[in-house]
């Protein structure tokens, strides 16, 4: 994300031991770091989470509202995914209204929940044409130290899974639970001197050439990718990912349960 | 304010519909340096309230034009993340959280010792993660300890906590149900060990008597939440300086690679003996 | 408000003044300067106000309309204040959407009307949960020589006073007096040196330490308070304002009539 | 413009709805020096429009980029406030305002030397506090006098006035039922002296033949109006330098403390004799 | 428009020029540059068209939707004008919203359309006080070299007369063409050094004291004027641009068609 | 992406609505300098998508604190004009465009050689006058055509196509209707020479052994549009050198009056051989 100039040291230290087959943790090329889920940490939102990978920390909230449906899709509920880059989460992120980081973020996050069709949007509409169960999925980042795009998919999948429609406070029934479909995982590499390395951290993210995220759902299909920074991959390079994406992603869906 | 509701929220035992006494305060829990990246932290539990605040500072202060070359300024964002309250709140400021980020930012700047570094800015992030009633006290209660835990030097810590009036009654520390159906709120900031008040706001109806008694209430309660954060120090300091093997990931921050000469993070540093 | 930088100069003769138990304009500590009041200076407002305290100058109007109330008091009507710190007004104030201080300062003026219920807003509903008097009462500073508090909410109530609820125009029978339960008054203090001074100028606003504000209603009641300004007050200091509003605003309202 | 409406503004003797003919100006009232802060004031009432106008400099230009090495620039900001109009106005300026402030910043700049003050900025501000159309004009009126009592070097002062159509004839200086039912609208602005026209805006619908009227009329105008500029500026400097016991308040203002050198505020300065 | 610094020379080169009689590409004083005018270039729009006058170029497009009549003009169709100044078309163009040149010029444009009364709008009401038609006309700036405001009129014009109604798509019976009542042709002149110029070029705008936009209908008579630039005009010179916008409005009324 | 809709967009021939073959392109046309302001411009039509892309630059950046002192920075702006697409949007970036124009700046960044420009911006403005499906990837197109008509150093041009699913199968370059009832959308760009991929995004549902599929079309298909684009520079390098008299409009830039020491336009730049 933000790129502040990172020293020439920093840059050649982390670039000499990548040479070496090394990561500056110590970490397997395709090795997590840390991964911990807290879902229901807030009381006020329908779903929520708390997600931590290494030290990049996201608290994410999904809060459920009924409201009128698009015109062109009158029986399916709502999506909307917003991320916050907070100045509390780093000190190369400001106030202020969406960037294009957050932004692009935050459709990424959309896009692999929405195009595996992980809500049922269909069974969250009221009254076709008029009432629909509006879900806003919003995405704050507390401590920034890489890979944002794993943690707030991460973050945004377990509170979309913990969420229990509010159907009784509407009048519209009993409260039941979310109804998902599937769970889609996204990991995210990032191409360093040519090497591959999965879950950046922002010391690697900062001297990473490109990078490239990709969603698969529980059948290790691709349902959203999004190659990012001022980089080139190749075609093999891209295969890899993939690859280790749909291997590490089963992995991880595991934790969500 | 609610005004003259009839709901009744004290029983005829002076006790509330959440079981306290008038003048007790929600449980409240407080842990400083929680947060890798800003310079100092701090999480806050009072009741149903969860509240984070961090640090960031000294620092280059942006925009330029607002440096002082006397002192360090102090920039505080009270926020309320959209998930917070019951309805969802558009992220982004508003009114409310403008006007009590102001004030807090006044508070604190009284406390800190703004002459060390002129031209710089001191950035203090409240995010309400939860909010029941009372969050600007709980985050102000934060944002004083997340300043120590900076190792920025302070006149002393801030406690914060709100005082009503509920069936006529004053009473201590506000829930959610007793502001909604309150008739007057009365949130105080002070230095305990002064009698100085850093922060004071009032609305809804209170008689010169009641406001008295408040302002007493208020008065011990900051002494007890200040003993609160105090404690929360007490142990930061002890894990960062390695006293404590219980939580092992609370280190002390990294040295940036390039400034390999850089001191040791300072302890919270206070005027008063510890 | 705007906090330009003062000459050392200034501020020393101030504190010296100060110190010697005087003012620079040689006032008593709580003394208030010249105030002038004039209603319905505006006839396209429903009431409006001319009010100076000294030199400082703010001119409010009142406009109502027709709308929706709150889902939470479906039968009460609305009030919204908002004040304006146009640049005309001081060579510190810019153009441009409200700063923290017009924020402040609305909001500061909005809870003494509310807090007091000055305006029965359930005498301003039409048809409870549908139609309600909406109340916009708009402040703009045309001249600004401190304690913008004490003028605007001076210059608010007597402009609400003086409304007449335009009901003919609307439909609704014939228009009659804004209903109107009581007149709170706002008196602000600073503190300098730990003497407190009434209603300050800009120049003693600009070496105070601390400002209170205390809105008390015909009872000498507390309806709002606020401090300001990056100073402590004792707890005796408040006290000795919160008495002096008491009695000064009992003779400031009767200048409201 | 509403076009041609079958309401009838003008009577059989061609007497207005008002009472004014055809030629008529509405009745105009001018203060000069009005306000404390600004460095030059005025006030003007134009039949039922109420209109403030407060200069401020020369002074630093920001941002800086804006800066001219060779002149000043002007900056007029033309707003409406909330109440000023039947239905309330949402304070901030629309698109209406934005052309209008910039046609009126155009106009002022050619009065103004403003060659004497490189890299600097001459803020006028018009606040319109009640309208009954033509405000822009009042408000270019209001402005051309708070600049002279700023105490700027100008050619001259500029009048200003809108001609307009009704009923098929060519009226002066409509007023707001006329211009609601009217055909077409003219403001113009110039200096009476040398006939230069500053600003002019026209809508609706004119012939040849009926412009080249309107013109004759608002020239004639705007030579009316000068004189009322003119004999504002007058009283204003006899208050100012003391001539004057009837508005005591009205001093010329307090010099900084820390200028004790600085000359008296200079008297408007005009090109023309006086 | 945007008023970059231009050259010393450059401005005494034109000024030199203008006083022996000459213009800078050799035009005669009231004489046009080349005009092309393309439409319906945009399939997406009800109409559309392409106009260059030189090497300024713009592009217009009308687009119609169903909606609600303004409530003092209950049974006539709305119609809005926006000018954008894209940076493609200039160096001295920026992102953003309009700002104050483009909000001129989109009001200047929607004058002369408005006035004369160029589209009958009320035979674009649908069903007096609830449904009309809104027209909205946008116009984008491709490349700038002068006298923006003929030629985004010009294009506006056209691309207004090329518009079908789509009133199938509504459910509203047949389409049918834009109902057109006359065809306003504005011509714009600047003075430099005393001297009135036709259809300024950029260079000659830069060197301009003043401007003056005359929008003329079918019949000669006058719609709309905008004088614009920091200098003055005379009484006569004006007189002069009049009879000039006359002559050449009805010359270039037959290109519209 | 629709989903899996039942309408049939791929007859048993195997030929698509608009009468393609599953692996086939859209008619494509590409003309370079077309505006005369742009240092560099290009038009492209794919099918009905029609985008204009100009080129400003190297030049100073604004703002300041976006100046790289080792390199140019990149900043394109893609907008779709408000009557490109069937309901009227409204002027001004959305989070879409915005995330369109972040990519596409990265992906040009790379081929540009930004470090023989520190310090300065290369502005790429892409409008999209008619949509049709596949717009980023026709902007990308055209901007890269824009850039070597700048004559700014590039490693190579850039073509971009989308590939995409529709009836359970791989096609290439989809249309509006088969990207809305489609099921999975591909846009890639990249350098055909190298193999290098810039820009890939992809969202609805790929099985691998689909996305293989849609590579080796996509990259086939990048190479076919790399030709048209070279064609096009081609074209435009005969006129600028008077090679060709068919369109005597398109002259070299005139040089600046006050420069006349400045060098003609270098012709369209590239490493690799022509």
């Amino acid at each position: 994300m933000a790129r502040s100039v990172v020293s020439e040291i920093k840059r050649d230290h982390i670039h000499k031991l990548i040479a070496d087959g090394h990561r500056v943790d110590g970490r397997a090329w395709d090795e997590f770091r840390n991964i911990s889920i807290q879902t229901n940490v807030v009381e006020t939102a329908e779903g929520s989470s708390r997600v931590k990978i290494g030290n990049t920390e996201v608290i994410v909230g999904v809060k459920m509202t009924v409201g009128e449906p698009f015109s062109d899709t009158p029986n399916r509920g709502v999506l909307t995914t917003n991320a916050e880059l907070i100045p509390m989460a780093s000190p190369n992120f400001e106030s202020g209204p969406p960037d294009e980081n957050s932004i692009e973020l935050a459709r990424v996050v959309d896009r692999g929940i929405r195009e595996s069709q992980m809500i049922d949007l269909e069974k969250l509409c009221v009254e076709p044409g008029k009432k629909v169960w509006i879900n806003f999925v919003d995405i704050y980042v507390l401590d920034f130290d890489g890979n944002l795009f794993d943690a707030c998919s991460l973050g945004a999948v377990a509170a979309i899974k913990s969420a229990i429609v509010p159907a009784s406070a509407h009048g519209l029934g009993e409260d039941y639970p979310m109804p998902i479909t599937c769970t889609p995982i996204s990991v995210t590499a990032v191409q360093i001197e040519n090497s591959i390395l999965v879950d950046p951290s922002l010391d690697e993210e900062m001297v990473a050439a490109a990078r490239l995220t990709v969603t698969t759902d529980d059948n290790g299909d691709l349902r959203a990718m999004q190659k990012g920074l001022r980089g080139a991959l190749t075609v093999e390079q891209i295969k890899t990912i993939i690859d280790t994406s749909r291997r590490l992603g089963s992995e991880i869906r595991k934790l969500v349960g | 304010m609610g005004g003259n509701s009839d709901m009744k929220l004290i029983d005829e035992n002076g006790i509330r519909t959440d079981g306290r006494k008038v003048d007790e305060l929600r449980p409240i829990k407080i842990e400083a340096g929680v947060l890798k990246n800003a310079d100092g932290s701090a999480y806050v539990e009072v009741g149903k309230n969860k509240v984070l605040a961090a640090v960031y500072g000294p620092r280059e202060c942006h925009p330029r034009h607002m440096q002082n070359p006397a002192k360090a300024i102090i920039q505080c964002r009270y926020n309320m993340i959209s998930f917070s309250v019951s309805d969802r709140k558009r992220p982004g400021p508003d009114r409310r959280s403008v006007e009590i980020s102001k004030l807090i930012s006044e508070a604190l700047d009284y406390v800190v010792f703004t002459e060390n570094y002129p031209r710089t800015s001191i950035d203090v992030y409240i995010e309400v993660l939860q909010a029941n009633a009372g969050t600007r006290c709980a985050g102000l209660t934060a944002a004083a300890v997340a300043l120590a835990d900076a190792g920025i030097p302070m006149r002393d810590i801030v406690p914060s906590v709100a005082v009503g009036k509920v069936n006529d009654t004053v009473v201590l520390d506000l829930n959610k149900e007793e502001d909604n159906y309150g008739q007057a709120d009365l949130p105080i900031a002070m230095i305990p060990r002064t009698g100085e008040v850093l922060l004071m706001q009032m609305d809804g109806h209170l008689t010169k008597a009641e406001f008295d008694l408040a302002m007493e209430m208020g008065v011990k309660a900051c002494k007890e939440i200040y003993e609160v954060q105090k404690d929360a120090l007490r142990r930061r300091y002890a894990i960062v300086n390695g006293e404590s093997e219980e939580e092992p990931m609370e280190e002390p921050k990294d040295e940036p690679m390039e400034e390999p000469m850089e001191e040791p993070k300072d302890e919270p540093e206070m005027t008063e003996e510890d």
